[in-house]
């Protein structure tokens, strides 16, 4: 380390938890010659746009459903080349202990961007809360309901703020790491959580699919990939999970 | 010599009580040694200095002076809107209260000025009011009901000659019409102190004469008090009882207005009365030689200052002067009741060396004459 | 089009009104107060205290510089004892209000500036209290220029609207972020965005109009 | 006679060009037919009706009437700034290009009123800059250099006696003063024509008098046109060649002064001229009876109007009326040579039976006369 | 708050004076003269041009309405093009500069109508070509407005900056709300917002004193 020329690679991620986890990876990577500018994204959208224009080498910030969906919508040449964590979403509540208690024509709160929102409306199915049109893929909308049995009212409200409105709603689908942050503990105060076997919503690093074998993407991915991330993401994030 | 009680500041209803009951009503203005300075970044404006002087309760009180002499300046220290920054000036309203203007809380002063009227030099309408409810404005702040108020403006529009122009915005008015609302508008509550900052000058003689008129007949019918500004030497001479002249914000002279037009001491009142009254016109002046030749009459300056009594006997002097006297130029006006004027009068009867035997006898009769010099050509 | 979205988008249309509307009313009635209140204790004012004018250009420049997002979820124990709730289009309606005053504040007090101190000066002379002189003389004077400024705050209000997205308010503005941006269904989103566009036009003509009819100048 | 090719419009830089060859520089104006209409909530306004008359080069042509008759309006057709609903505005520059100003583009009609200056009613100063810069700021629209500005301002505003106010804003200068920057600011580019809409009402009788002197001046050294409005009737009679009379938007009297103001013939024009010069002062109007009675005298109202030529032969009228004759009011003035003005002379010495008989003695002699009545008591 | 985060202040400080500057340069130069165009082709104005002022207003509009961040979205190609990124500081600037020349110009759109009549009356009088009239009357006439208004622009560029994290610009804005709204770190944004508030109080003070300063009324 430190006598060869660095590598350089930018990577958007967005902002939140990962922000504390690229502190270390940047580190990490350091030492094994690769400089990482990180550039923190508090939109979606863009860091695809940017990572396929060029203007970053490296994204890191969302799952399979919905990389797929953007390359369906825009044609995207980006390719997963490392899993980095999984944050499970959990159904919060404190109004009521268990899922039969929620009354006919309760209110969830659901995050109102769609990669998360379909993910927390397939949640919702799978606790046999709502029934989705059939064939719907990951990515599900409210409007993609088709049976709702307790009339329960879905708002659609921003991720991080679900759990400080978790007062007006009778249940809200939260995110882990707000969850936490908030206060809520996972298991405790949540009353269903998404399995974690098999999930579909592992977060990974992507680049550009030409760019997918260059070596210098094998050192990031294992700047992350390494026991001190795992550590890192036991000791600080409970609820997340390693995804390697 | 410090305001009374706030009790004894006049009410927002005087108006309409002294409507009621004329009476003397007008209020005391006493400048004490006031003095006002601007500061500008090319260094201080004296704009007043050590004026001092008292206006009566009923009084109609001229100020004249030439363009930028500090006139506008010192009328506005009496309703505050100026502050001086030496001396004081005393309101003192008819029902004996003292308020040392300066020294007022913000509410007396509020109090004190739903007293005093004022006719602002640039008018100052409130550009999204109709005609109407500017005028009607001061009766509205005072609380009048609207009816009172309809009533009250439909007079005052009358009395300016505006009655057409009700519903109009200030925009629509020509210059004259404007200064007219700004007229009814200082009149609507019959104030005690009325503060008139050239009040017609953009009026024609007819209207200027007919609310000089209106402003007499409030004065002598309910007793205010009022300061007039004005460059109408002709408004002085109508209405006003006495007169200040104010030069570079000092008061050069002072006196009843027969006696400050007819026998001005200072120059800044001859320069400011001369001008129209008396000048020699163009073409007589080129006329008139200092020294007599063959064919000249001597031409006398015969002054008529107003300190006589009784009408000028222009009999007497014509027969002093001979026949075929000519009147060259000439005006006599009589203000309060006093004949003043001058007559220049070219005697080509009287030879040149009898002239001065002929100003004597001139002199007895008792106008004031000189001779100014001899006109030749014929006449 | 779905149905379905058709009524998302009926509906979004009515929660854009009722919010902007709400909130440009509230907006009116509070920021209007302030603006006078910081003019008239302003120095060379009506009311003249110049530390409780900085101290209340303080208060208000604080609103001004805080995120939307900040504000609102600083704003969420207030929002709860005003409405009752932090979700949906009258949790929105609170913090949208509380940006919206100071902004409307800062623009009608330009226009308060602008109000000639000779018209001042003759209401002081006809003895108007101070409060006579706002009401007869700032506000009156003021007007086409507060009609216009407060045309700029409602189009401000029908475009952060889109942010009360975050506590599911919906809108207009939201529907177009999540349905045309994040979903990429561009006909949703020039749909809704031709449709903001009419309503903002609308409110502009509206106020234009008042503003010229206003003005007696 | 439409406007000829663009090329003819008088250049910017015109007036440098007139100053250093002082010629005959003034335009001509007509009126032809022109109307003007406001259209108001309350019906139509009609503040000009089919006006029409012609200003010649280098006259100074004055317009009086009474406040709201349409002066502002007829005076602002001329360079545009209002747009007659009939007729039209022909102006005639001295290069003999005639404009049409309601048809010109607005290039032409930039390059036109290059050559016009406006004098504003209500001054119309840019508040945002200095007396200096208001003042040169035609210079400076026409592209002359800073230099160039800089001395013609200082030249303009030692004119108007306002050099100590150079750097000052207009909110800091007195209502005299302001109305002088607009002065000064309307000369700058001697323009071939001058509009002065009441150019002197915020003025004393001394400034009026030296700014008359100054367009009188100009006028005659560089042969300028001026369309003067004013109320005082003093300032036409001291420089206007003609005048015209305008009464609820139409022109009822028009002429040379002398005559117009000697003899007038409407009662507009009347009203306009008497109310300061001839009317009876009130104490002396309360003594005169129509009628004699044993201890009265006649009094004899003696018109001058200025059709004779010479001056009024007073030593003739006073043989006439006998001695102890009284003069019990007078003006007699010259007006472009004429003398004209009204004496009122009480006649103890003629007894009643024999007035009339006077009365025809002094018609001889020429003035007009009449027997107003008969004043009793001491005079 | 440790050294990192000390550091990542002290660069958001400047990411956010960076931002707001340029941006703020950028939407006086073009949205000044906006202003210009909308008041004199507007009925009665100088340059009278009824369809155009009708054309130009329904731009204004359209840009006024758009919620922010689809806007960023669709000007990407035209940031591309501008400033060759579509990330950080200098691909946020152009958004943001496109969203406050319409704001800025309807703001002193208000400020440029209450002109006096009489003065460019007055102005036309002497001659003045259109040109001359907007740069010798209009211009300096409606300065302490203009001033008055720029300021509440670049305090409202301040608080929007925060969106600018969307394509990753930083700033003060963004890192208030990723440490206090989306991390719950309450004393990072606390300190954040304190400073976004100082920024504010300098940025309006100064405004005030200029617009206080060149007015000559
Ligand atoms: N705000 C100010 N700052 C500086 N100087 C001022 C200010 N106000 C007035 N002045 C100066 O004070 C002097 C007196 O002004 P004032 O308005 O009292 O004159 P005036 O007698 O009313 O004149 P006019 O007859 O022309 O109206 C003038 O020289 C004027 O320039
Ligand atoms: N914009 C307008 N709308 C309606 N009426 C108007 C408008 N402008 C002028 N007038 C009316 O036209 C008439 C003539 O106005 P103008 O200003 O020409 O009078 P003026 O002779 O200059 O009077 P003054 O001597 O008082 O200045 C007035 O009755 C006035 O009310
Ligand atoms: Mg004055
Ligand atoms: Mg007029």
């Amino acid at each position: 380390a430190g006598a060869q020329a660095h590598e350089k690679v930018k990577v958007g991620i967005s902002a939140g938890d990962a922000e504390i986890i690229w502190q270390e990876v940047k580190k990490i990577a350091a030492n094994d010659g690769l400089d990482v500018e990180v550039i923190v994204f508090s939109d979606y959208l863009l860091p695809n746009e940017a990572l396929s224009a060029g203007d970053l080498d490296a994204n890191a910030f969302q799952h399979k459903p919905f990389l797929d969906n953007q390359i369906k919508a825009k044609g995207y040449k980006i390719t997963p080349i490392g899993d980095t964590i999984i944050a499970p979403i959990g159904l919060y509540s404190k109004k009521v202990k268990s899922l039969d208690e929620l009354k006919d024509g309760a209110t969830i709160g659901i995050q109102n961007d769609p990669s998360n929102g379909g993910r927390s409306l397939l949640l919702l199915q799978a606790l046999g809360l709502v029934k989705l049109k059939d064939g719907v893929g990951l990515l599900p909308t409210v409007l993609d309901i088709t049976e709702n049995p307790k009339n329960l009212k879905i708002r659609e409200i921003d991720a991080a703020q679900l759990a400080r409105s978790l007062d007006d709603t009778d249940a809200s689908t939260i995110n882990t790491n707000y969850a936490v942050q908030a206060g809520l503990t996972p298991g405790k105060d949540s009353i269903a959580i998404e399995s974690d076997k098999d999930n579909p919503y592992a977060n990974f690093i992507a680049v550009r699919t030409e760019d997918k074998d260059k070596p210098v993407f094998k050192k990031l991915v294992a700047a992350y990939q390494n026991d001190t991330i795992r550590q890192l993401i036991k000791d600080k994030f409970p609820g997340q999970l390693p995804a390697f | 010599m410090t305001n009374s009680a706030a009790t004894s500041l006049p009410a927002g209803d005087a108006g309409e009580a002294a409507r009621t009951a004329p009476a003397q009503r007008g209020g005391r203005v006493t400048f004490d040694d006031v003095g006002r300075t601007f500061e500008t970044p090319d260094g201080q404006v004296c704009a007043l200095r050590e004026v001092g002087f008292t206006v009566e309760p009923g009084e109609i009180f001229g100020i004249i002076g030439r363009s930028g002499a500090g006139k506008s300046t010192l009328i506005r220290t009496v309703n505050g809107l100026e502050r001086p920054t030496s001396g004081k000036v005393l309101v003192e309203d008819a029902r004996g209260g003292v308020f040392d203007v300066g020294s007022l809380t913000v509410n007396e002063l509020t109090l004190l000025r739903r007293d005093i009227g004022m006719i602002f030099q640039h008018f100052n309408l409130l550009s999204s009011k109709t005609v109407e409810r500017n005028v009607g404005l001061p009766l509205r702040l005072a609380g009048a009901s609207r009816a009172d108020e309809a009533r009250r403006v439909t007079e005052l529009l009358a009395l300016v000659g505006l009655s057409d122009k009700r519903g109009r915005y200030p925009r629509e008015l020509s210059g004259g019409q404007k200064q007219r609302v700004g007229i009814a508008r200082a009149l609507a509550r019959d104030p005690g102190i009325l503060l008139c900052d050239e009040a017609t000058s953009a009026l024609d003689p007819e209207t200027t004469l007919s609310i000089l008129a209106l402003l007499k007949d409030i004065n002598r019918r309910l007793g205010l008090t009022i300061i007039l500004i004005t460059h109408e030497m002709e408004a002085i001479r109508q209405i006003s009882d006495r007169v200040a002249v104010i030069e570079k914000g000092r008061i050069v002279e002072i006196g009843p207005v027969w006696k400050v037009f007819g026998d001005p001491q200072q120059p800044a009142t001859r320069a400011l009365l001369t001008p129209h009254a008396n000048e020699l016109p163009d073409d007589l002046a080129g006329r008139i030689a200092p020294l007599p030749s063959s064919d000249s009459a001597p031409v006398f300056d015969i002054i008529y200052t107003g300190a006589e009594t009784g009408e000028p006997n222009l009999g007497a002097v014509f027969d002093v002067l001979g026949h075929d006297a000519r009147l060259l130029h000439g005006t006599l006006d009589r203000i309060q009741g006093h004949a003043q004027g001058r007559l220049l009068v070219a005697a080509p009867a009287v030879p040149a060396h009898e002239a001065t035997h002929v100003l004597a006898l001139l002199k007895k009769l008792p106008p004031r004459a000189e001779i100014i010099g001899y006109v030749s050509g014929s006449l | 089009m779905s149905a379905a979205l058709f009524n998302l988008f009926l509906d979004a249309i009515w929660e854009t009104l009722l919010m902007v509307g709400v909130s440009g009313l509230v907006t009116l009635a509070l920021g209007g107060p302030l603006a006078v209140v910081l003019v008239t204790t302003a120095p060379g004012g009506v009311f003249e205290a110049k530390g409780f004018n900085r101290a209340l250009g303080a208060v208000v420049n604080a609103f001004r510089s805080t995120p939307f997002i900040i504000l609102l979820v600083a704003l969420i124990p207030f929002t709860r004892l005003i409405v009752g709730t932090t979700i949906g289009i009258w949790a929105a309606i609170v913090p949208l209000s509380i940006a919206a005053i100071p902004f409307f504040a800062r623009i009608a007090e330009v226009s308060f500036r602008e109000v000639d101190r000779g018209l001042i000066e003759a209401a002081q002379a006809m003895g108007a209290s101070r409060l006579q002189i706002i009401w007869n003389v700032l506000v009156p004077e003021a007007l086409p220029g507060i009609v216009a400024g407060f045309t700029i705050t409602l189009v401000s209000l029908i475009s952060s609207s889109a942010m009360a997205g975050a506590v599911g308010a919906g809108g207009l503005g939201d529907l177009a972020i999540r349905y045309g941006y994040q979903r990429f269904e561009t006909t949703v989103m020039v749909a809704v965005i031709v449709v903001l566009i009419a309503i903002v036009m609308a409110v502009q003509m509206t106020g234009d109009y008042f503003a010229y009819r206003l003005n007696k100048r």
